[in-house]
């Protein structure tokens, strides 16, 4: 059953991105993946997700018949508030994101290559969807962590030397953090800081066409 | 000063073809549902419509599409109708793809009467493409120009006869820019109320950027993704 | 009893710059004598005046007791509020006003030019007070009509063939209302359209450096 | 997190000498009162101040002025301040003037993350010397960039622990957009209150922009020009 190792797998990388959240944090989860980090805030954290349609203090799903048309994130999902929630404007939110009051943005990637280049909006001779607010948010956002399947559904790396793709930013990506391994793009290139357990650090290399530099204190991921 | 039209199409007439007419809303939300189907009923041709989404088939501004009444389209996602594809491919519909922030900004510039502004959104992507690039205390940063409409349909929960509105949660998003960025703005509400019973402290779009306000006949507010977590046993 | 005869000029110039009103204009008036012309405004028409502190719908002055300290128009002077008065920041207040929103800018002078370049915000060799929103307003005003008195106390043309004074705008001025005359600015020139009761064109040329035009349907000032 | 801080001495404390300090207020209406008056305590000097005003002689910026604190600041209108034309003649305090929008979007720049814009105020005057000067559309604007500050001293009305305000009427003015321009933004209430007592839809300021919070301790909210109107006899 593929699709169960595929939510295991998702749910991992969800997990150890949560452990990345600070106490006070102001965090834009992306939609899909990201937007399952919110379920695993660590104890005694408080964090406050923005979501770029314009509103600070993101709830849970609302209970049956309670959802609300006017209150949506940014997927489109009919979320609800929480006490000191605020609204605001398209024009508001993203001067929020562009001006650097969001300390993190997680989102997920196509590609992401050596220099921290992400590609993660369009791929040519598909009908092209939009980038939204993608490419406002890794310019600008203080950190950006990027969290997705270590390859793609046919195993093809997805870390790469140069990204193939048309880009969404260039330089922007801080983190990656997939099933497989942790890694800090730092400017000498692509750092493995962390490993799955019971993989080595050439299991992750044989999966990522960048080449990795070790950390001197490599750790396994502990979630 | 009275800016009260009786109906959603006393509101839109006039728009000629060719016309650039911006819409509020992200995704459903907030989107001007009567003045879309008002305009759709007048049959004007050839608009070069601004929104940040383009509705979904069958609703919202996804009507307009199926009414073959686009020429041209600037937003930053529309990966929810399908017929667009087909319409892209045909070259019936140009459109433009632009970074989410960059279009607010953009639209908020023009009512602002900023004709141009730096923004780091975009740069090294196509979005830079053609465009300047200039570095700002070591940093590099696109220049974008104000984009402005000729007409903007907008949608608030509550408007006065002067033209104050105030929106409802997430539903508030593109509406209020896009207001000050048309030579006609046309809002529809959902309560027409007398001046005076809106706070002003709380006003969020002032008369002034509003040239036509309509009572919308009844609101589907549709759903896009209706999204539930279980309520716990006690 | 000079301040006497002064009152007087300044009310006509206020009763004749209130005609310029139309019926939905949204109106910024600069402080001093432009503020008064804010109890002239012509029956039947409905104007709404936008305070550049960031208020539209600015209401007459409190009564004795019900004065607020977080209510004044941009010459903090306590005002009122009206029904459907809306309060915004000054960011919102000069994005309207530099969007072209307001309809009509009235304002003093200390010099106009024949091209309608405005001189009102420094004398040099005095302590220099600032712009305030002078620049912004002359700037994007849809309309800028002047009101001030046609010569200094001395006696001396204020409107010139160039202004001598640092200047607030350049090319800005439509209309020119002062005790003497109604003056609109044209690519051609100053065209003087109306005179005073009382007073030929000469009488105002002689009072003027610039060369005026005379209107082909001259009129005399009715207030 | 909890942004409270239980006086507005504690809240201003670790302001350095140099500081760009921006504060709020238009004349004296909006000011901060408490942190300007524990600004002065502290003995903090050659700042770098950015407000619309000065104050006024013995009441407002005008007691910061007379403290010797301020090496250099830029507004758009110090007509208030008589001891001002001293220290300028004196050369003890620099003064920038710059027209009161390009101001205000300067600061609102500064916090959304624009470097710089184009506008059409002080073209051909002073101000315009030695910035570039370009033209679209056939009309000339002058390129300004951001600005920012270190520090933002602001006055809301009502504030919640998360740093929500509120402003009440013409107290607004340059208050929101300098909580977004500084990198540590300090705000004084009159009404501290728990979250959720704020409708996120009047919200102003989210509280993403303030760091830290304080209710003060007693305001005198002084009127600067009390203009008063006669009652009609009945």
């Amino acid at each position: 059953m593929p699709s169960e190792i595929d939510a295991k797998k998702r749910e991992r990388i969800v997990r150890r991105a949560a452990l990345e959240l600070r106490d006070g944090f102001y965090v834009n989860l992306g939609i899909g993946m990201p937007t399952l980090v919110a379920n695993h805030v660590p104890p005694g954290i408080e964090v406050i997700l923005q979501s770029e349609n314009g509103m600070l203090g993101v709830g849970p799903y609302p209970f049956p018949g309670e959802e609300n048309p006017d209150l949506i994130n940014a997927g489109k999902e009919t979320v609800t508030e929480l006490p000191g929630s605020a609204y605001f404007s398209s024009a508001e939110s993203f001067a929020m994101i562009r001006g650097g009051h969001i300390n993190l943005s997680i989102l997920g990637a196509m590609e992401v290559d050596e220099e921290g280049t992400l590609a993660n909006w369009m791929v040519p001779g598909k009908v092209i969807k939009g980038m939204g607010g993608a490419m406002d948010l890794v310019a600008s956002a203080r950190r950006v962590i990027v969290t997705m399947e270590h390859t793609t559904r046919t195993g093809a790396p997805k870390i790469l030397h140069r990204c193939t793709l048309p880009i969404t930013g260039l330089r922007v990506v801080d983190t990656i953090i997939t099933e497989m391994a942790v890694i800090t793009v730092t400017p000498a290139g692509l750092r493995l800081d962390e490993v799955a357990p019971g993989l080595t650090p050439d299991d992750v290399q044989q999966a990522t066409e960048a080449r990795l530099l070790i950390s001197d204190n490599l750790q396994t991921i502990t979630i | 000063m009275n800016k009260v039209y009786a109906s959603a199409a006393e509101a839109v007439a006039g728009i000629p073809d060719g016309a650039t007419v911006m819409v509020g809303g992200f995704g459903l939300c907030g989107i001007p549902e009567n003045l879309i189907d008002a305009l759709i009923a007048t049959g004007v041709k050839n608009l070069r419509t601004i929104s940040n989404n383009l509705g979904i088939d069958g609703f919202g501004m996804g009507k307009m599409l199926e009414a073959g009444m686009i020429a041209a389209h600037t937003g930053s996602y529309v990966g929810e109708n399908r017929l667009l594809e087909s319409m892209v491919i045909a070259r019936t519909l140009e459109v433009t793809l632009i970074p989410q922030g960059t279009l607010a900004e953009r639209i908020r510039a023009a009512g602002a009467g900023i004709p141009a502004f730096f923004t780091p959104a975009g740069v090294g992507t196509v979005v830079a493409e053609g465009k300047e690039v200039r570095e700002f205390d070591g940093r590099s940063y696109v220049l974008e120009r104000a984009l402005p409409a000729d007409y903007a349909l907008i949608k608030a929960w509550r408007g006065d006869r002067l033209g104050n509105l105030v929106y409802r949660k997430t539903a508030r998003n593109f509406n209020p820019m896009m207001a000050a960025a048309a030579k006609v703005t046309i809002a529809e509400v959902e309560e027409l109320v007398e001046p005076g019973k809106i706070d002003p402290d709380h006003v969020i779009t002032p008369g002034i950027y509003v040239q036509r306000i309509v009572q919308g006949a009844k609101y589907e507010r549709r759903i896009e993704r209706r999204t539930l977590r279980e309520r716990q046993s006690a």
